[in-house]
């Protein structure tokens, strides 16, 4: 029996059922080929350890990371202090659990920052030719100086604090995003069916929002992910030139930079802070590469 | 297709030479590369025995200038004071003035005139003979520029009496004057007439022209600055008497000093270790124990100043006498120093070091250190404070900000709550200059050799200790005409300061310095000197 | 070609004036008064005021900003604070070669360790061998470059003592003693960006190994080895031209920890002293120097890939 | 024309190891190919045409994903016994290949004179000048116009028809016994094409070589070969002389292929003729006959087992039980 379109499917509820069945096919083998991929898993693994941490600081924490006690200096790791003790007492694994609170918010922080502003100035710059110039130069000036320069020139302005860490690795991310946004944004502009929105009148931030934006989503996404991780290291490296968070706050940054000095007598200061903080960032890493492959196949 | 590997081949080779390059280096430390050839024996004691012509010095900080006359900086003095430069007069073991580039000093009755006989036939670097008209130029560019010089000698400046005589008087009398010549801050450096108008640009002196016994050659910025021995030095004192204090005879037996700027003590401390460097400055107490346990290490430690909370007694809750005393007695002066030192500092209520035995006093030591958590909240009362927050500012130092961590946890027991604000030290230095913007500032003072050099006590001074009383005593001691006077003044002042407050004396940090055994002749007079410094071979 | 290259130099201007006005506004943002850095607490009064005059401090910023430019338009960089009044451009010519050759060494290290690794794992694919330099990769990028570097001067430095702990020594000072201070910083770094690397070198090699030229190479007979070292090598080669350039850029411009750690006298270094000491003349001429590099690397890089691809050159 | 053989393949079948498993893409392959000869292979994509092609030159990386099965023999010897190692003498010298779009199978960064000399250089050891002549030589043969200027170009810098003659000129420089071309014009319009299919006509009898031609399209089939083979989901299901497979095609699936082809005398409204269903995955293979799903005379007995393909005439075989009866 053939319909009269002489497809040769029997009927609309099977052409339906097969449709739903691809649908689930489809998803299925996305599930399944971000499972197989063991590295991203493990990635996100560890990325939800992390945030378990950071949430459960207080239960985890066996003593009060600010509480110093100055006769207890530089123990090293024992039943009483599992991570040992820093040159003004303080309990070195309670600092780092709550280390994990401070250097995923900076992560976070600056990672959803940058990805914001980055998508809106890199959606408005592919709108129009002169707006384009003007943010594209502004983020080439910004991108060629330096990062850490920059960073460091920015801290000394605004003060050793945490949401000037923020502040300054924001500014510092923002450009590489935007710039990624806006070449996806002008690939996505010369689709076809975006062509098609245009024909109908749809108004022009209508379909920058409504159709454009969704389809960058997934690069920027991704460069999320990385941003994240980046700026976990970045918070770590200012506070190692003396330029990051003050020290009375427990980043694992400020942590490996107290450690430093002391690297010879108490080893335990720069191997725990600095295992979580490497840990943290591969997990960061394998979860973007994870990411990466199943939301946006064609960049990797 | 061969020639493609014909291409490949040398490029891996110098590769895999650059990798192993440095697998040949000998396990000897590299940078004493010393030359066996002795150089002329110099006069009488070393006939036979020849020295090594470079020591390799690591230094912490890079000076800003070498000009001393026009900044402070620590490891700028003490680089060149009494080795690129001398003084007319400079310190002797107990802390006292003695002559240096004069035959000897005239002071009047009530030591308010000072008349200095030059030595004849001392010469500058340039190869010019040392006048009374270099004299008159250096000391009055160097009174212009320190204001501690200035505030003591007020509109009065050096004047040429004749080629070898100058003089200069003073408004009113100052027994300390000849001492603060010395030993200040910014070194007393006589140079030549022409080279203090040749200045550059920024107004800092363009050639460093002293008669010490080595000669500026040359400076690599960020990396090294490199004194040569000046040939025709002309020595005072006996040669073979060990030298009093900075005064005595500089034999300079190595050829070349180099001192490296290292900026992190680690690297230093690394440096010493593996051989790297001869004598290293500041050794923290973190990497003591790598440096002191390996053999062929000494360590010399010295008084190098006091740590000093100063209040800013102008505005804000610290203007409040009571308030001051409760944060005294809210403090335990031994664990701030140890958050911050380690073990490495004296408690001491003394304002001056060891090294300036005559000014040591325990006067008003009953208040000192003396923490009594019950006794701080009555004063607490007493004061009228409720719960304001107290502001304490210090530099980002990670030892500072840790020591301040210690202390916030201190007053906390005593019911102060405070905040920390937290800058670079260009920074701190001018938030420290606007009264509303903070209450309590911590910071360190390098020994100084009398107590009229201690910046704190100037009225317009972050903190602004105008309190007349506080400035009845200073000015009585400034003008005394005896130094039993002064002394008796200075132990009234201190007294008076435990009560009054202007800081707090938290203590004496231990300025630690780390050489080879094999590193002779070393002087560690308030620093590390190097005129008789020698490694034989 | 030509019109290609003078309008790529053109679009430098416009980034030097936003990078310019960025930098000055920073700077003179920035708290704490150079004049006082420079002097110190004990200098009086009246020469602290004097500097700040000498320096131009004190009139507007805009202004200061317009006599700083015509001041580079007549080649003048101003002179630096710090040391005898040395002039900054020949403070900045001392200070930038150290830094280029940490970048060249450093960027020799990267090539070496990521592009034979990268065709390996390609090669290998799937076989432990690339989960091997996968693994690898993760650490490099996951590791901070100063825990790395600090790792290797306690091993090689202190431990076996191959090498000296910090300092810098000119090619002047000999070969030998130049390449001991070298040879640590170089690797720290260069094993740093060799992890982003060897990732692009895998994913390239990957593409170019399944590609048809490939199975028609195959199909004449070309031995294995020639297979990888001329066809798939000459065509990855086009993406890891940007790749090494990229890294190439990174590291003359921001090797600052490795510099300040192991005590290289480079820009790095020089920038992060002079803000403490408020040096504003240097930061601002080296900050200036670095983005001009920065565009004409990329506009160097632009070329390369033309040369070595020659579906680009025609357009 | 003698009927002396090249290439004898027996009971071939390759397996690859994939995610889902170890997938048989062809099972049980037989056929001959005679010098000056040139067979036709067709049936729809996915039936395992290419990877017949591609496994008598073993261009599968056999260490990991591709394990053969059967006989491949070649002047009496078996391909499957020679070491990979000596495969490269066997590649470009006796048998070797062209494929279907030019522009991804030159090196786009090689030359196209390099690309053609270096069978040349690696199979007879020519010297650089020597290899350059015979390469001119080898455009002039495919009909290339002004080699001496084109054989410095750039793949890209030429058009689709030159470009695939110059593979076909890579192909020939070493004088192969057995050409095998894996769908040659599919990637060309059709006036190109009529033109490569030409050459290839042209050089199989000049240079008396067989030719393996695979495609899809039938109508190339009929024109240019001279004996076919029919191939279904990995398995051979009809072989004969190419006027037996259009004048009396026994097997339901080529009589299928024969009537969706459209002709040009055919009534403009009737509908086209389509196969039912779509060629089933690998992993899907049904039981029995693998065509009997599509088959519209499919009984039980061709669902439950699978038919051999046996010989109905001395120059036809086919595999279907209708055939027995």
């Amino acid at each position: 029996m053939t319909n009269d379109m002489n497809i040769p499917f029997e009927s609309k509820e099977e052409l339906e059922e097969i449709r739903k069945t691809l649908v689930k096919e489809q998803r299925e083998l996305k599930r399944k080929k971000f499972l197989k991929n063991k590295m991203s898993v493990a990635g996100l693994c560890i990325v939800i350890i992390m945030i378990i941490i950071a949430i459960f600081a207080p239960s985890i924490a066996t003593h009060d990371p600010y509480e110093t006690n100055v006769m207890e200096s530089l123990l090293p790791p024992s039943a009483q202090h599992w991570f040992g003790t820093d040159k003004i007492g303080r309990d070195v694994f309670s600092r780092v659990i709550y280390g994990a609170r401070i250097s995923l918010f900076v992560g976070v922080s600056v990672g959803g920052i940058s990805a914001v502003l980055g998508l809106i100035i890199g959606l408005y710059a592919s709108t129009n030719k002169v707006l384009d110039n003007i943010l594209m130069r502004c983020c080439d000036g910004l991108r060629s100086i330096p990062n850490l320069l920059l960073a460091i020139t920015l801290m000394t302005v605004l003060g050793a604090a945490l949401k000037n860490v923020i502040i300054s690795l924001a500014i510092v991310s923002t450009p590489g995003v935007a710039r990624m946004a806006r070449s996806s944004a002008l690939v996505v502009r010369e689709q076809t069916y975006v062509e098609a929105m245009r024909c109908l009148g749809a108004k022009k931030s209508r379909i920058l929002w409504k159709h454009i934006a969704p389809n960058i989503l997934a690069p920027v996404i991704v460069q999320m992910t990385f941003a994240f991780a980046s700026a976990i290291i970045a918070e770590a490296s200012l506070s190692f030139l003396g330029a990051g968070v003050p020290s009375g706050t427990p980043s694992w940054g400020s942590m490996l930079s107290e450690g430093k000095a002391v690297i010879y007598s108490a080893w335990w200061m720069i191997a725990f802070p600095g295992a979580f903080t490497a840990l943290t960032v591969l997990g960061l890493n394998l979860f973007g590469d994870g990411l990466r492959d199943l939301l946006d196949p064609l960049t990797n | 297709m061969r020639k493609f590997w014909k291409r490949l081949v040398p490029v891996l080779v110098t590769a895999a030479m650059v990798m192993t390059g440095c697998g040949g280096g000998s396990s000897a430390p590299a940078a004493t590369t010393g030359s066996t050839g002795s150089d002329a024996a110099t006069a009488a004691t070393a006939a036979a025995v020849s020295y090594r012509d470079t020591i390799n010095i690591a230094v912490q900080q890079e000076a800003p200038s070498l000009d001393l006359h026009k900044n402070s900086s620590l490891v700028a003095r003490t680089m060149c004071r009494g080795t690129v430069w001398e003084q007319l007069v400079t310190l002797n073991g107990s802390g006292e003035a003695v002559p240096e580039l004069c035959e000897s000093v005239e002071t009047n009755a009530d030591s308010s005139e000072f008349i200095f006989h030059l030595r004849k036939g001392v010469l500058f670097h340039d190869g010019s003979e040392m006048t009374s008209a270099d004299v008159v130029a250096s000391m009055n560019r160097w009174i212009e520029g320190f204001s501690t010089a200035k505030s003591l000698a007020g509109d009065a400046r050096f004047e040429a009496v004749d080629d070898y005589t100058c003089k200069i008087t003073l408004a009113n009398p100052c027994v300390t004057f000849l001492s603060v010549i010395a030993g200040s801050a910014q070194p007393a450096a006589i140079t030549t007439e022409e080279a203090c108008a040749n200045e550059d640009e920024n107004g800092f002196l363009k050639e460093y022209i002293g008669t010490g016994p080595y000669k500026f050659v040359e400076w690599e910025l960020n990396q090294y600055i490199l004194l040569e021995k000046f040939a025709d030095y002309v020595p005072y004192g006996d040669p073979d008497a060990e030298m009093d204090g900075w005064a005595g005879y500089k034999h300079a037996y190595t050829e070349k000093l180099y001192f490296w700027y290292v900026q992190d003590a680690t690297t230093r401390a690394a440096g010493l270790q593996t051989g790297q460097y001869d004598c290293i400055e500041g050794v923290s107490s973190d990497n003591y124990d790598m440096v002191a346990n390996t053999d062929g290490i000494k360590i010399e430690q010295y008084q190098g100043g006091t740590v000093a909370l100063v209040f800013n007694k102008k505005e804000g809750v610290a203007s409040n006498e009571y308030f001051r005393q409760a944060v005294n007695a809210a403090t335990d002066c031994e664990q701030l120093l140890r958050a911050v030192y380690g073990n490495f500092y004296d408690l001491g209520s003394c304002y001056m070091d060891d090294a300036q035995a005559f000014w040591v006093t325990d006067a008003g030591a009953e208040n000192y250190n003396k923490r009594d958590v019950a006794k701080a909240k009555e004063l607490l009362e007493k004061a009228g404070y409720n719960g304001e927050t107290f502001r304490i500012l210090t530099s980002n130092g990670a030892a500072a900000q840790q020591g301040m961590l210690v202390w916030q946890e201190q007053l906390k027991e005593a019911g102060i709550n405070s905040e920390l604000l937290i800058f670079d030290w260009a920074t701190f230095t001018q938030y420290r200059t606007d009264p509303s913007a903070f209450d309590v500032y911590y910071t360190s003072f390098a020994s100084v050799p009398v107590p009229s050099l201690k910046l704190y006590f100037g009225p317009t001074y972050p903190g602004w200790s105008a309190d007349e009383t506080l400035q009845k005593y200073v000015t009585t001691f400034n003008t005394s005409a005896t130094l039993d006077e002064a002394k008796a003044s200075w132990e009234t002042l201190q007294g008076y300061s435990w009560e009054y407050l202007p800081l707090i004396n938290v203590g004496h940090y231990l300025s630690t310095m780390g050489y080879q055994d094999y590193v002779e002749g070393l002087n560690f007079y308030s620093g590390m000197y190097y005129w008789n410094a020698r490694i034989p071979e | 070609m030509k019109k290609y290259i003078v309008n790529r130099i053109l679009s430098v201007i416009p980034v030097l004036i936003i990078v310019s006005i960025v930098v000055f506004s920073l700077l003179h943002l920035t708290p704490g008064d150079p004049a006082i850095a420079i002097l110190g607490e004990d200098a009086t009064q009246e020469a602290i005021d004097e500097l700040r005059e000498r320096m131009g401090l004190n009139d507007p910023i805009p202004v200061q900003y317009l006599n700083w430019l015509n001041d580079i338009f007549h080649g003048d960089f101003g002179t630096s604070t710090a040391s005898s009044g040395e002039a900054v451009t020949s403070m900045i010519a001392s200070h930038f070669i150290p830094t280029l050759q940490l970048a060249i060494y450093s960027t020799i290290v990267t090539v070496l360790l990521a592009v034979p690794l990268g065709m390996l794992a390609a090669r290998k694919r799937g076989t432990v061998v690339d989960h091997g330099v996968t693994v690898l990769a993760l650490c490099g990028i996951s590791l901070p470059s100063f825990l790395f570097g600090l790792g290797m001067m306690m091993l090689f430095a202190v431990k076996l003592r191959w090498v000296p702990v910090s300092g810098y020594k000119a090619m002047s000072a000999g070969l030998g003693a130049h390449f001991r201070t070298m040879i640590i910083p170089a690797v720290s770094l260069g094993f740093m960006h060799s992890a982003f690397m060897m990732r692009m070198t895998r994913a390239s090699m990957l593409e170019v190994l399944n590609s048809d030229y490939i199975k028609m190479a195959k199909s004449k007979g070309v031995k294995e080895l020639w297979l990888v070292a001329k066809h798939a090598l000459r065509n990855s080669l086009v993406t890891l031209v940007t790749v090494i350039g990229q890294g190439f850029i990174g590291a003359l411009s921001g090797a600052t920890i490795v510099e300040s750690m192991f005590g290289i006298p480079g820009m790095g270094s020089l920038v992060v002293n002079s803000i403490g000491r408020r040096d504003f003349q240097v930061i601002q001429a080296v900050v200036l120097l670095i983005a001009v590099i920065n565009v004409v690397m990329n506009l160097v890089i632009d070329i390369l890939y033309g040369i070595v691809d020659p579906r680009i050159r025609l357009s | 024309m003698s009927k002396e053989e090249i290439l004898e393949v027996k009971n071939l079948s390759t397996t690859f190891r994939t995610e889902r498993g170890d997938l048989k893409a062809i099972d049980g392959v037989s056929f001959e190919v005679y010098k000056g000869e040139i067979l036709g292979v067709v049936g729809e994509s996915g039936c395992g045409k290419s990877v017949t092609s591609q496994s008598i030159l073993r261009l599968y990386d056999e260490k990991y994903t591709a394990k053969y099965d059967g006989e491949i023999l070649l002047d009496g010897k078996n391909i499957f016994d020679i070491p990979l190692k000596k495969m490269q003498e066997i590649r470009g010298a006796k048998i070797s290949m062209v494929f279907q779009d030019a522009l991804s199978s030159l090196n786009p960064v090689l030359k196209i004179g390099d690309q053609i000399m270096e069978p040349l250089r690696i199979h007879q050891k020519l010297g650089k000048k020597e290899a350059r002549e015979r390469t001119l030589e080898m455009l002039r043969l495919v009909g290339i116009p002004a080699p001496d200027k084109r054989i410095d170009q750039y793949p890209h810098e030429l058009s689709g028809g030159m470009r695939q003659r110059v593979m076909i000129a890579i192909a020939l420089a070493c004088r192969p016994q057995l050409l095998i071309a894996d769908e040659p014009t599919t990637a060309l319009d059709v006036t190109i094409q009529a033109q490569i299919m030409d050459l290839i006509v042209d050089l199989n009898k000049k240079l008396d070589m067989g030719v393996i031609l695979i495609t899809h399209d039938l109508a190339v089939v009929a024109e240019t070969c001279s004996r076919v083979v029919v191939m279904y989901l990995g398995q051979i299901v009809e072989e004969a002389d190419v006027n037996d497979i259009f004048d009396n095609p026994k097997h339901p699936y080529t009589l299928g292929l024969i009537k969706s082809i459209p002709r040009l005398d055919g009534d403009p409204n009737e509908r086209l003729y389509m196969i039912k269903g779509t060629v089933p995955l690998l992993n899907q293979i049904p039981n029995g006959c693998r065509f009997a799903p599509r088959c519209p005379y499919a009984t039980d007995k061709c669902r439950t087992n699978m038919p051999e393909l046996k010989a109905v005439s001395p120059t036809q075989k086919v595999r279907c039980w209708m055939v027995e009866e």
